[in-house]
């Protein structure tokens, strides 16, 4: 609210020494970003099943502290598991519109990442939803495994560290 | 490949003229769904309410509707598999075993007997797969959270059994058109007996959490109600309809599989609300096991699992309908064949579609809070509703 | 070293000299006690969930730091998103209502005794305070509902409105209840009448239950959690809030969770003290002399009986809270009518039997509501080693003369 | 119970054809009589376990099965309309769960239900070009011509705003 992250980089950067503290700053807020990313409760299809055994007893994602938001204004990640087809497509953009930046997609399964056994002669699947919103992961399998779901969650935490968090910042 | 711009469609609620005079009030069309905790996936309902009372429900669906059937007229019969199971996937064996059914009806063939077992011990545990992802999500709607992860903790012992069959946890493919994928691993049975114990264990704590929880039970009971009468006239079937009294079940009703040589019995409730589905469920979850513990000494009896088929299937032209009694209810698949390699048509008949057109008549002069409560108890899975 | 010291008296004097500075730095430090706490309690959530679940719960961040670490990652990354307004919100409710439910989480703090003689702010009015107070979050949930151009959090306003206009009436009946037995409004008057008459709880015992249900409907936890519920309206009245303001909602919700855990502890278990074990222990382990101490007299008391006591205020209130957890993670939830229903017809009729109950047992106690009408009038207790804790003296003896603690500016 | 010679014996009038394949009755009949046909059928088969359609290529085959659950029977009703505007007597209002079944055959086939109360496309969205399942009906493997027609709510609006 009134000052924007780019604001601070910018005034960081004129200090001596500013660009370290601009680095460091950078970590803190990636660190914070990998340990705490709530994807939305969005399940389309076969994937979502997966998607619930990833958080309950025997995968339990909230070791990563990942917990699911019911709402896509409260979530970092929307993790796309399932086939999207030209009815859902709007929705779902709505619905990637609607989270806060900065805002991540994990395609999980082969139909989220390009339609997989609905690729022909269907009619109503959208071929890939990387031509609805933009994908950050891609994750194979028909449906993936749930260590498949964490591997690329952790992925995701990961390449945050590639980003400079305090640019990203809109709060 | 840059991202397709297109309008998103506005919902926008017509403009509501004020009423005026005293107590003026006005309803409220609210749009719950197709991302809506809930709603088990994309469906979604339109909800007109009066403060938290609803009115009317219209539940909207075809948000998953990915032409399974149009696609299926252009595969060859063995190539249709794989598309059963993401139908209902959430009881995948039961699809595979349905639309397998029916080719064979069409080829007049049947599986071996060892095949028959397996099917039935596989599709039994498939029920109560199912049941166990019912149960921990009709929790979840109640706001009961920890039921959920209680039941998918039994849950992933069935998918590891499933697992060392086929090799998949949840599209399984292994129901084959002559029998099934391969025979079981060494080692199965033992793991299947393991499983066994840690089931019962498990169905004591979901009922120690659940079924005397007088929340829980305030919650679901007289919720929904709906008569026997009413819920055939509504196609209604399974636990849905089993819940209102009727015993209408397939596996006794029409045998198949090995079903006319067990012992058990059909669970049935009089209350025809939430609760007397819950209890039909959790019966089930305890026949199906007794079912299992009946065919266990038959899995020592060595056999053959697949009969012969030929490589391209040629179905002599005709028509055939089977229909299997699947964990959401009856499951029907008609296949028509002109004598080529592909199907004329290929039709699924999905319980949850039949069960979820009576939800407007189940949710008259319910609370917003219950329509949750029976869309959960009438347990839809929207791949299947949609297709 | 000599100028440091002056300059440090200096600000002290100022600080103790000028009660709104010294208010300002009060209510600084409990906000931060409060963020502190909170952080811990949402650890301890998500840890009590997962064992009542079979899971493990957060490990990954923070490794043996986690119960810090973890909630601080989470608050750092809300700080970090975007901070959504809707399109057709209403800009000033939707903007002010975080704080309206934040500021009276954190300002009833004030009035807790943490410790025989620690109270940020003691009032002779504590729990007029804490009822004025605690009526405004109601006010805060409701207008973010409306104000958010949303039907879900609209829905979610208005049963919050309805919910904890409801549960205001039975917990402000059972700390009636209480304030009817000690005669006093004052916390730390209540506290220390628990502390001398440790029996006393167990006449409140039907006064906390009332006051636990009727608590976790007024800070919305599950069983009563219908203004936020997942299940059926997406996030209820914080559906549309994003960032920090949702931040703000999610600090406010479990700072009112500790605190009602807190006032319990309070008014019902005993506060800080230890129902004559902490005497005891003093007298016989570490040989002190309780029949010295005045809880008028802040320095009559040695520190580390305080300190002590503020630990075991502290491990009272977070026991209340896991049953708290407990509850919330193995009950369904309600339905608002039933909410109300139980609320109105069960839960007030109750509460004003007890109260009826209570002031019968207040009748024929008078000797206790006598002197302890304010905190001045407590009397030193006096050990008497055949019978433990000696019944309060009928005529207080003479107030030992109170020792300034601030010391004269200059004074090395 | 009824015997198949009995059910066709009583039914012949509203028959085109009928068959005994597999333990299912398969009865034939043609648009005008299927009404009186079902009508006869409602007292004994009160289960409506499916309603579909059929595009054979040349017409369109409408296709019902319905279940005695007293006599655990099943009969299979068929009959063939013309492929373009084909129209049909509801059976919803006998078998309530044939209406959205009915509603999927209009979505997917197009076939009109005279009387149906609500007769809405289902499965695909409002202003959807054509009905998928016709043979005629051709899919497009190709991405690049992708789009999404307008969607609207104005049906369901409309259905909700009625008293």
């Amino acid at each position: 609210m009134g000052v924007t992250g780019d604001q601070i980089a910018a005034a960081c950067d004129k200090v001596p020494g500013g660009g370290y503290i601009l680095a460091r700053l950078d970590d803190v807020l990636n660190w914070a970003r990998e340990s705490s990313q709530w994807p939305v409760t969005f399940g389309l299809a076969c994937c979502a099943i997966e998607m619930m055994a990833t958080g309950a007893a025997h995968y339990d994602q909230d070791r990563l502290g990942i917990i699911y938001r019911a709402t896509p204004r409260q979530a970092d990640l929307m993790i796309v598991s399932g086939t999207v087809t030209k009815k859902m497509a709007p929705v779902l953009r709505r619905l990637y519109e609607q989270m806060p930046e900065p805002k991540y997609v994990i395609a999980m399964g082969n139909c989220a990442s390009g339609g997989g056994p609905y690729y022909y002669d269907s009619y109503n699947t959208v071929r890939g939803v990387d031509l609805v919103v933009p994908v950050d992961i891609y994750i194979s399998g028909c449906p993936p495994r749930p260590e498949q779901l964490l591997d690329a969650l952790i992925a995701l935490g990961q390449s945050y560290k590639k980003e400079h968090a305090l640019k990203l910042a809109r709060g | 490949m840059p991202l397709r711009d297109f309008r998103i469609p506005e919902f926008d609620a017509p403009e509501v003229q004020l009423p005026t005079g005293e107590l003026a009030h006005e309803t409220t069309i609210v749009s719950m769904g197709p991302q809506h905790p809930s709603t088990h996936g994309v469906l979604r309902l339109m909800l007109k309410l009066d403060g938290e009372s609803v009115l009317q429900v219209v539940p909207v669906i075809g948000y998953l509707h990915r032409g399974t059937e149009k696609i299926a007229e252009k595969r060859s019969y063995a190539m249709i598999v794989p598309y059963t199971d993401r139908l209902d996937y959430i009881s995948s064996m039961y699809m595979n075993l349905g639309y397998v059914r029916a080719v064979e009806g069409l080829l007049g063939i049947e599986a071996p007997p060892r095949a028959r077992v397996i099917r039935t011990i596989l599709g039994e545990l498939q029920r109560i797969a199912s049941h166990l992802v019912w149960l921990g999500t009709f929790g979840l709607d109640l706001g009961a959270w920890t039921a959920f992860i209680y039941c998918f903790r039994e849950r992933e012992l069935i998918l590891d059994l499933f697992e060392q069959i086929c090799g998949a946890r949840l599209t399984y493919n292994a129901i084959r058109i002559g029998g099934i994928v391969a025979d079981l691993p060494a080692g199965w049975e033992d793991g299947l007996r393991a499983y066994l114990t840690a089931q019962e264990q498990g169905l004591r704590d979901y009922e120690g959490l659940l079924t005397g929880n007088p929340v829980f039970r305030a919650r679901i009971e007289g919720i929904g109600v709906i008569s026997a009468a009413d819920a055939l006239n509504w196609g209604l079937s399974g636990p849905s309809l089993r819940g209102s009294g009727s015993t209408f079940d397939l596996r006794k009703d029409d045998p198949y599989e090995c079903y006319g040589e067990v012992d058990f019995h059909v669970a049935t409730a009089d209350s025809g609300d939430c609760l007397g589905r819950y209890e039909v469920r959790i019966q089930e979850m305890h026949e199906s096991l007794s079912i299992i513990r009946q065919l266990l000494p038959r899995l020592q009896e060595p056999g053959e699992v697949q009969t012969k088929v030929p490589r391209v299937l040629k179905p002599p032209a005709g028509e055939f309908y089977a229909h299997v009694e699947a964990p959401r209810g009856i499951f029907g698949v008609y296949v028509v064949s002109d004598g080529s390699a592909n199907p004329v048509r290929v039709r699924f008949r999905s319980p949850s579609f039949a069960n979820l057109s009576a939800l407007n008549t189940m949710c008259a002069g319910m609370k917003l809070a219950d329509v949750v409560a029976i869309l959960g108890s009438i347990d839809i899975v929207l791949g299947e509703v949609d297709r | 070293m000599d100028a440091l010291r002056n300059l440090a008296h200096i600000i002290w004097y100022f600080i103790a000299a000028h009660e709104v500075l010294r208010s300002f730095v009060v209510a600084v430090c409990s906000l931060v006690f409060m963020l502190v706490i909170v952080l811990i309690a949402i650890w301890m959530e998500r840890k009590v969930s997962a064992d009542i679940q079979n899971r493990i719960g957060p490990i990954r961040t923070g490794g043996l730091l986690g119960f810090v670490l973890q909630s601080m990652a989470d608050a750092l990354k809300l700080l970090l998103k975007e901070d959504l307004r809707p399109a057709g919100a209403d800009k000033w409710p939707f903007v002010v209502a975080p704080y309206l439910v934040f500021v009276p989480a954190f300002l009833v703090y004030l009035i807790l005794p943490f410790s025989a003689t620690w109270v940020p702010q003691d009032l002779k009015i504590g729990i007029l305070f804490y009822s004025a107070v605690s009526a405004v979050p109601a006010l805060g949930i409701a207008m973010a509902g409306w104000s958010s151009n949303n039907k879900w959090s609209l829905l979610g306003g208005l049963r919050a409105a309805a919910q904890l206009i409801s549960y205001e009436l039975p917990l402000g009946l059972a700390i009636l209840a209480v304030v009817l037995l000690y005669g006093t409004l004052e916390m730390k008057g209540i506290v220390a009448a628990q502390w001398q008459h440790w029996w006393m709880d167990l006449i409140t015992l039907p006064a906390l239950l009332i006051f636990l249900v009727a608590g976790m409907a007024e800070v919305s936890r599950a069983p009563f959690d219908l203004p936020e519920a997942e299940s059926e309206l997406v996030a209820g009245f914080n559906t549309e809030y994003s960032g920090m303001r949702f931040a703000t909602f999610f600090l406010a919700e479990f700072s009112a969770s500790f605190f009602i855990s807190a006032l319990a502890v309070t008014l019902f278990v005993g506060g800080w003290s230890l129902w004559g074990v902490d005497i005891w222990f003093a007298q016989h382990v570490l040989h002190m002399d309780p029949s010295t101490w005045n809880l008028a007299a802040p320095a009559s008391i040695p520190f580390i009986m305080k300190a002590f006591w503020f630990f075991v205020f502290l491990a009272k209130s977070f026991v209340v809270l896991w049953i708290l957890m407990w509850l919330k993670w193995t009950m369904p939830r309600l339905r608002i009518d039933q909410v109300l229903n139980f609320g109105w017809k069960i839960l007030l009729p109750a509460a004003l039997l007890n109260l009826l109950l209570v002031s019968g047992i207040g009748a024929v106690l008078p000797r206790l509501s006598k002197p302890l009408t304010a905190t001045q009038d407590v009397a030193p207790i006096h050990i008497d080693d055949s019978v433990g804790l000696a019944p309060v003296a009928q005529t207080p003896p003479p107030l030992p003369p109170l020792r300034d603690d601030v010391p004269a500016p200059g004074t090395p | 119970m009824t015997t198949f010679a009995q059910l066709t014996h009583d039914q012949r009038a509203h028959l085109t054809g009928s068959e005994e394949a597999g333990g299912v009755w398969c009865l034939t009949t043609d648009p005008r009589k299927v009404r009186a046909l079902l009508e006869g059928l409602r007292p004994a088969f009160d289960y409506p376990e499916d309603l579909t359609c059929i595009d054979t290529g040349g017409e369109l085959r409408v296709f019902c099965r319905l279940w005695s659950t007293a006599q655990r029977q099943a009969v299979h009703v068929s009959l063939t309309i013309p492929r373009s505007r084909g129209h049909l007597p509801t059976a919803s209002d006998l078998w309530r769960g044939y209406e959205w079944q009915e509603r999927e055959v209009f979505d997917l086939f197009g076939v009109q239900f005279d009387g149906h109360p609500d007769l809405r496309r289902i499965l695909t969205w409002e202003g959807f070009p054509g009905h998928p399942l016709l043979k005629d009906f051709v899919v497009d493997n190709d991405d690049s011509s992708w789009e999404i027609p307008e969607q609207t709510d104005q049906e369901i609006i409309d259905l909700l705003s009625r008293e």
